[in-house]
């Protein structure tokens, strides 16, 4: 069988954007670095392709930018948010926890958020790109049901703290966020 | 000697009483007001807490010493109570998946596409002969599908358009070597006939198709005589609007347009006898109302909807007045045009039809309205309370006395009527030149406007659909400032609530509800006035109908507006505006020109007892 | 750049043994376990990053505590040092070597009041210290002879998938009579509060009179609510074990002393919440092992002057329950919270296994030598009803939870109730709750909900309600500023006097203050029980608090139990 | 009046022993709040609550059976029940952390002492406004 690779190649220094019709993407510092998947195994390019299918299909441009100086989601998709052209971005962690924010929100506040990382789906993400990109339209998208299950703290409220202290550890203190273009090649795992 | 008497209304949800001293002469002076909410429901004992409470507060008001209370005047509350329904008559049913039109937010590609439908798993073995639909099913990758495609075109095969399962049309066609129309998110698509000649039609962000919503765009297509054309013109009309449709033909493929047997109402007058069916609709029924009239009783057709749905309402009311079921008689009835958004029988893709659908109101009185028991026990807890030899009396019926209150409003005279359209029902009272009154109580009012903009919106909310009927709305098209929709801009300093952004919101002065669905703010306007003017412009007429000297709207001066409605935002700009044409004045009631809406019923008890009063002295006296 | 593959490496399939699939199928794999990391925190109580115990006292201030310097003191620091640390003592109670102490607090021959002049003076390294020397038996014993109040007793959750009154109300009455002493709810509309906590009050007054309830909100409203009268005691204030966490919970030592004084003084009982793990899991241990910081919680809590603590990790129990002797972290958080004289509920609270087994073992430290409150949140529905997002147990546990009681002779608190006694109360309450609605004028209930609800296991058994009209009666109730005193006249106007009386009793103890003293509960009797009337005195075999007489009679009955007179029957 | 020395073994629970000390805020004896008082309206809300004596007392209680910061936050209370709900929750919220310029602090302290004699809050303030100072948690904004 073969697995989806994501590259991210043109390292540059993330810009505001100009156009209007355009959502960030915001990923967290280890994302599809130190880390390849999510607390429940999804593979990173199989999560940014989604979030990106889910948004072109809304006919909306987007852009990747990496904020290294903060694990924390609120820091990550606001910091991503005050790029947008639209204001609007989607926050993302390597864990797979994720959010829609906006500029001129609250920083801990959001438009939705999707606190429960081992409930996501491919599907919930392809979701998330496409309200995202709906929000940038400003139409009225409905919110993606945000799943809940109560055994999910036995079996992986420590792996989550584990993750989450990895991706601090990957911060770069002071570090400006970069614009990163995502390449994706099918290569044979083995 | 001059008297200390307090007007006490008793109502469903507020209870009001004004204080007066009435002169000898009968003269009245009005002293003060107070006004709380009903303890208990109304007519029933525990009311007395509340009328204890606004009469002593009227007094204090008034600066009148509890014990020199004379008389205290309660209404005669009119025994109505209300109830509603709502029937489908219509509905559209797809045969052999004929027609795609549930109208996805994202199809891909431009322009029309005619050929034959082909399954995706038979592309690569498709030879390159006439123009072939691909028909793609959910779980194929987006790239995996465009992959495809492009290979068989460079194979020759003219892939004239494609339909998928997935919502992927932009994605598919970004990906393509040459641009085709796409149509997505057909849930059901495995129901799509393959091998059958069929079109899709794809038109631009804003606009809609032209050739599949034309009756001879499909003849022409299709190569259709006139009997066929004649046929697969519901097809044509059900796509109109649609920014993207598919078209399929089969044989026997059709769409039509069916009327549910929804079963026969049977009215019975005092004297006359009508029977309609239900799905005739609104103004059939009404009129049959209007020839039995005065209503008796109704029935529905035992074993159709109709009966069922009037059963319903009896068993409701029944529940409602502690009455038997059998001692419920329908006196008035009103029935409503509407539409509800519903699944489409046989669609592929959940496509949605506007399915016409009749909502009714019926009027029921109940025996009597229990205030003398209310009357005795106040009078009890006022005598214990100080006001030893006060005097407790029913004072006169709710209707009329509002007619003798609303008659202090500056500026009317009689001939004049008083609105007052509550939650349940629509209540009207004449007063004519001579004082003579008459009154009338019809079915349907602000509860049944709610259930009209819950149905018509798909909402199934009623909090929501009463909140959009009490409020202007408004979309929160940035964090900091709300258009409204009379196409105003309103700023914030602070940041509105997440839930509020983007969305279309109802606004009630301090709170900022937003409403789901992809409803357009005009839409819900829309629905929300025309809900308004069903009910409350319809019964407006109706009642004055009733009550006008000959039935003749001109002989009316007056209408004076009481009650929930009164205080609306829209509601009496569109009554105004209905009974304009016939010369009358129209407008919110301002009571003894200080309290408003309020107070009409309690003022009118007391004006009414001075009339009384004041007679029995001239009595005396001759 | 960077390049990534996914690792879940698609092996070759090698073949597996038959055993291995069935150990690989056991619920207990489907729980989450981590290596520890002390470095940052994720570790239970035996780190080298925790600091070493010191305290020095310069004229009557503590200058040095923990080998930091005053100056370098953050909130928690301070805090401790002038409000829970006795300094008068300090100095000679940190001269003892931890292993005595631990061993004093083993000792039955040491009173308990003996160990608290002693550690009223540890800091919290000592405090760490001296349970590191302790195993899972000694906790046990410890904990035996320091828990508050000498009669155990249990807490519910009462809550409804649906925030459904009328179920909330005979859930409070099933579990007021089952034992309970203290029932919480809590709600997913939150303006549906008004209403449940009225039914919760309602409820819980008709089983066994005296219960006392809470309803878990944000403070502003959860106050009013007490203030009101219509809840009796208030728990969920959190208090964190590092100045970051803290912070971020938008509060600080001193913020939650004023509020502790704020419950007091309206006559409302109230325990603070903490729990080991919450500052590693939001990132912010700085380093300190997950006991080690709940110990600062727990000497916050004392210095604030508050009579109780709820703590054994509660929502954070998948982390301690994850890394190695996380389960003996949190039964030594508990013996410390009593072995610094605070009433302690001791968690059990929140969904921690799918393990049947390891539900039961994570329960036992508490529940064999008893707390206050052996579990703060026994799940009185179904799971699934549970809007605490689950409990370690609940209403399908009931019948083992009694059975070890009888199994073992230890008193959780509970007991076997007959079938028929639970339906009636359940009815009572229903009946109850539609009475005081009718005549508060609030969404009318049908006998038919209530039969329903009266049968029912769960919510999904349930006739709904119109949520509209219950959501405009629940704002009517603040409007019309509802209290507990109109529940009390509705209650007797319409019939339900003993209800009345029961609840009138409760509302009168905000006037004697007497439920504000430590580990305050009512008695069947409706009598004030608390750890001054009621001290622990367990001295060693034969002495303290074990089930006997009555009380061990009524747990001695279960579901079905075979008659010895006549073996063909069982005992009623 | 000259606060009553208790005996814990003895006096405790006083809703039981010493009923004869137990008033409500209105001067009710707890012996007349019986449910015909509250039927007949004698009794209302307001009655139902703590008065700072009677914290006073529960406070000796719990320092006599050894609980001196319990005893302390009764006390505290005591002060407290002068303060109006609404002020209360507002104290709270300007102690959170951020919320408050050292000053504004200050003037909470100098109300509590002048307005409601409060000492002992005044001073748990007070010390906030230190501590806030110097892990720098202060309100910045102004």
């Amino acid at each position: 069988m073969t697995d989806r690779v994501l590259t991210f190649i043109d390292e540059k220094p993330a810009e505001p954007g100009k156009r209007t019709d355009e959502v960030l993407v915001g990923i967290s510092p280890a994302f599809a670095d130190f880390f390849s998947q999510t607390i429940t195994g999804m593979s990173h390019a199989d999560v940014v392709r989604q979030i990106l299918a889910g948004i072109e299909e809304q006919e909306v441009s987007a852009r990747i930018v990496r904020i290294r100086h903060s694990s924390d989601l609120a820091v990550v998709a606001h910091t991503a948010a005050k790029l947008s052209g639209s204001g609007i971005a989607i926050g993302l962690l390597s864990r797979g926890t994720t959010m829609i924010h906006q500029r001129d929100l609250p920083r801990l506040s959001s438009l939705e958020l999707f606190p429960q990382s081992p409930l996501m789906t491919l599907e919930t993400y392809r979701q998330v790109g496409s309200n995202a990109a709906q929000y940038a339209k400003g139409e009225s998208p409905e919110p993606v049901p945000t799943l809940n299950d109560q055994m999910a703290r036995p079996r992986w409220q420590a792996k989550a703290a584990l993750l989450h202290l990895k991706e601090t550890e990957q911060i770069v203190k002071g570090a400006k966020p970069v614009e990163v273009v995502p390449q994706f090649a099918e290569a044979l795992a083995n | 000697m001059p008297q200390t008497v307090v007007g006490v209304d008793i109502g469903n949800s507020t209870t009001e009483a004004s204080a007066a001293t009435i002169g000898s002469d009968g003269s009245v002076q009005f002293l003060g007001a107070a006004l709380a909410p009903t303890t208990g429901v109304k007519g029933t004992p525990r009311n007395v807490d509340g009328v204890a409470d606004v009469v002593e507060r009227a007094l204090r008001t008034a600066g009148v010493a509890v014990g020199d209370l004379d008389v205290v005047l309660l209404n005669e509350a009119t025994p109505v109570i209300s109830g509603m329904a709502m029937e489908t008559i219509t509905e559209t049913i797809i045969t052999e998946s004929t027609m795609i039109g549930h109208d996805p937010r994202t199809p891909g590609g431009r322009g029309l596409g005619v050929g034959t439908t082909v399954g995706f798993g038979a592309l690569a073995e498709t030879p390159a002969a006439e123009p072939v639909i691909v028909v793609v099913p959910r779980g194929v990758d987006f790239e995996v599908a465009a992959g495809e495609i492009n290979a068989a075109t460079r194979r020759g095969v003219a892939v004239a358009a494609a339909i998928l399962g997935n919502d992927d049309a932009v994605l598919v066609v970004n990906r393509l070597d040459g641009a085709i129309p796409v149509i997505d998110e057909v849930s059901r698509i495995d129901a799509v006939p393959l091998g059958m000649l069929a079109a899709v039609e794809v038109a631009g962000p804003g606009q809609s198709i032209r050739t599949l919503s034309n009756a001879y765009g499909l003849a022409t297509i299709f190569e259709l005589d006139a009997a066929a054309t004649r046929v697969v013109s519901p097809v044509a009309r059900a796509l109109t609007g649609n920014r993207s449709a598919v078209v399929v033909r089969t044989p026997a493929g059709d769409v039509a347009d069916r009327t549910i047997p929804a079963g026969s109402l049977e009215l019975k007058g005092e004297n006359r006898r009508a029977t309609v069916d239900v799905s005739r609709g609104a103004v059939e029924i009404m009129a049959a109302v209007e020839r039995v009239s005065p209503l008796a009783d109704v029935s529905g057709e035992a074993g159709t909807n109709t009966g069922g749905m009037i059963a319903n309402v009896r068993q409701s009311m029944a529940d409602l007045s502690e009455h038997a079921v059998a001692d419920v008689h329908i006196k008035d009835l009103l029935a409503v045009d509407t539409f509800v958004p519903q699944e489409v029988r046989g669609g592929v893709a959940g496509e949605v039809a506007l399915e016409n659908a009749v909502a009714l109101a019926a009027m029921v009185r109940t025996r009597d309205s229990g205030m003398q028991a209310v009357a005795a026990a106040v009078a009890d807890r006022l005598r214990a309370g100080g006001a030893e030899d006060v005097e407790v009396i029913v004072g006169g019926v709710e209707a009329e006395m509002a007619v003798l209150g609303a008659l202090t409003t500056p500026g009317t005279d009689k001939p004049l009527v008083v609105l007052d359209l509550g939650g349940g029902s629509t209540d009207a009272a004449l007063i004519e030149i001579d004082g003579s009154i008459d009154a009338v109580h019809l079915a349907g009012a602000g509860d049944l406007v709610t259930k009209l903009i819950d149905a018509e919106l798909g909402l199934d909310n009623l909090e929501l659909a009463e909140d959009i009927k009490r409020c202007p709305l408004g979309k929160a098209e940035s964090f900091f400032h709300v258009r409204l929709e009379n196409g105003t801009v309103q700023f914030f300093e602070k940041p509105l609530p997440a839930t509020a952004f983007a969305r279309v919101v109802t606004l009630d002065g301090h709170s900022m509800n937003p409403i789901p669905g992809r409803h357009s703010m005009e839409r819900i306007r829309t629905v929300r006035r025309t809900a308004k003017e069903r009910i409350f412009v319809v019964n407006a007429l109706r009642s004055l109908r009733t009550v006008a000297p000959g039935g003749d709207l001109r002989q009316i001066g007056f209408v004076v507006l009481l009650g929930g409605c009164a205080l609306d935002f829209e509601i009496p700009q569109l009554i105004a505006d209905a009974l304009a044409p016939y010369g009358i004045v129209c407008g919110t009631g301002n009571i003894r020109g200080t309290e408003g809406p309020r107070n009409a019923v309690a003022s009118g008890l007391v004006a009414s007892y001075a009339g009384r009063s004041a007679g029995v002295l001239v009595g005396g006296s001759g | 750049m960077t390049a990534v593959s996914p690792e879940q490496a698609t092996t070759v399939q090698k073949r597996q043994s038959e055993r291995t699939k069935v150990l690989e199928e056991r619920p207990v794999n489907l729980d989450g376990f981590v290596q520890e990391w002390p470095e940052v925190g994720m570790v239970a109580m035996d780190s080298a990053f925790d600091p070493e115990p010191s305290v020095r006292v310069v004229d009557g201030a503590i200058v040095e505590m923990d080998g930091r310097a005053r100056a370098d003191f953050d909130f928690l620091d301070q805090f401790i040092a002038d409000h829970a640390i006795d300094v008068a003592t300090t100095e000679q109670s940190m001269a003892i070597p931890a292993q005595e102490i631990a061993a004093m607090l083993v000792d039955p021959r040491v009173t308990r009041d003996e160990v608290i002049a002693v550690t009223g003076g540890l800091t919290p390294a000592k405090l760490l210290e001296v349970v590191k020397t302790m195993n899972i038996v000694e906790i046990m014993m410890g904990m035996q002879k320091m828990r508050a109040r000498r009669t155990p007793a249990n807490q519910a959750h009462c809550t409804s998938a649906r925030d459904n009154p009328l179920q909330v109300a005979c859930e409070a009455a099933e579990a007021s009579l089952r034992g309970f002493s203290e029932v919480e709810t809590t709600l997913g509309v939150v303006r549906y509060a008004p209403l449940v906590a009225m039914a919760l009050q309602i409820g819980s007054q008709v089983g066994t009179g005296g219960r006392l309830t809470q309803c878990a909100l944000e403070e502003a409203t959860e106050l009013e609510l007490g203030m009101r009268g219509i809840t009796a005691y208030a728990e969920t204030i959190s208090v964190y074990g590092t100045e970051s966490v803290f912070v971020d919970g938008d509060d600080t030592p001193y913020s939650k002393a004023f509020l502790a004084a704020a419950y007091a003084s309206r006559g409302i009982k109230m325990r603070f919440t903490s729990g080991t793990g919450s500052e590693v899991q939001m990132g912010n241990a700085e380093g300190r092992s997950m006991l080690y910081l709940e110990i600062r919680c727990i000497l916050v809590t004392k210095g604030a002057g508050v009579q109780g603590l709820q703590n054994g990790s509660i929502s954070c129990i998948g982390v301690p329950g994850a890394v190695p002797a996380g389960i003996r972290a949190v039964a030594a958080e508990n013996l410390i919270a009593s072995a610094v004289d605070l009433e302690c509920a001791s968690g059990n609270d929140q969904s921690f296994s799918h393990s049947p087994m390891r539900r039961v073992a994570r329960l036992l430290p508490q529940m064999m030598p008893g707390t206050d409150f052996i579990t703060s949140g026994y799940s009185a529905t179904p799971n699934y009803d549970n809007m605490f997002a689950g409990s370690n147990v609940d209403a399908e546990d009931f019948d083992d939870f009694n059975t070890i009681q009888r199994d073992l002779q230890i008193d959780g608190g509970l007991q076997h109730v007959k079938e028929v006694d639970i339906l009636a109360a359940r009815h009572r309450a229903g009946k109850a709750l539609q009475a005081v609605f009718r005549y508060l004028e609030l969404p009318a209930i049908s006998d038919a909900e209530i039969e329903a609800a009266v049968y029912a296991h769960g919510s999904r058994e349930l006739i709904p309600r119109d949520v509209l009209e219950d959501l405009k009666g629940a704002q009517q109730v603040m409007d019309r500023n509802v209290t507990g005193l109109d529940l009390v006249k509705a209650l007797e106007s319409t019939g339900f006097s003993d209800v009345a009386e029961n609840l009138l009793t409760v509302l009168r103890q905000r006037v004697s203050g007497d439920l504000l003293q430590t580990s305050a509960i009512m008695t069947r009797d409706l009598e004030p029980l608390s750890a001054v009337n009621d001290r622990n005195d367990y001295a060693g075999p034969g002495t303290g608090y074990r089930p006997t007489g009555a009380r061990w009679e009524e747990m001695k009955r279960l579901r079905h139990v075979t008659s010895a007179e006549n073996p063909e029957v069982e005992v009623d | 009046m000259t606060e009553p020395t208790l005996d814990p073994t003895v006096d405790y629970p006083l809703s039981l022993n010493r009923q004869d000390l137990l008033f409500s805020p209105n001067g009710k004896p707890i012996a007349d709040i019986t449910m015909e008082a509250v039927m007949s309206g004698e009794v209302v809300a307001s009655d139902l609550r703590i008065t700072p004596q009677t914290l006073r007392l529960q406070a000796q209680i719990a320092e006599k059976v050894g609980r001196n910061q319990l005893g302390g936050n009764l006390r505290r209370a005591a002060e407290m029940t002068a303060i109006s709900d609404e002020r209360v929750l507002q104290i709270y919220n300007a102690l959170r952390p951020n919320a408050s310029t050292k000053p504004e602090l200050e003037a909470i302290a100098e109300e509590l002492e002048g307005e409601y004699g409060a000492s002992l809050l005044a001073n748990l303030v007070r010390e906030a406004a230190d501590v806030y100072e110097r892990r720098e948690i202060l309100a910045t904004n102004e």
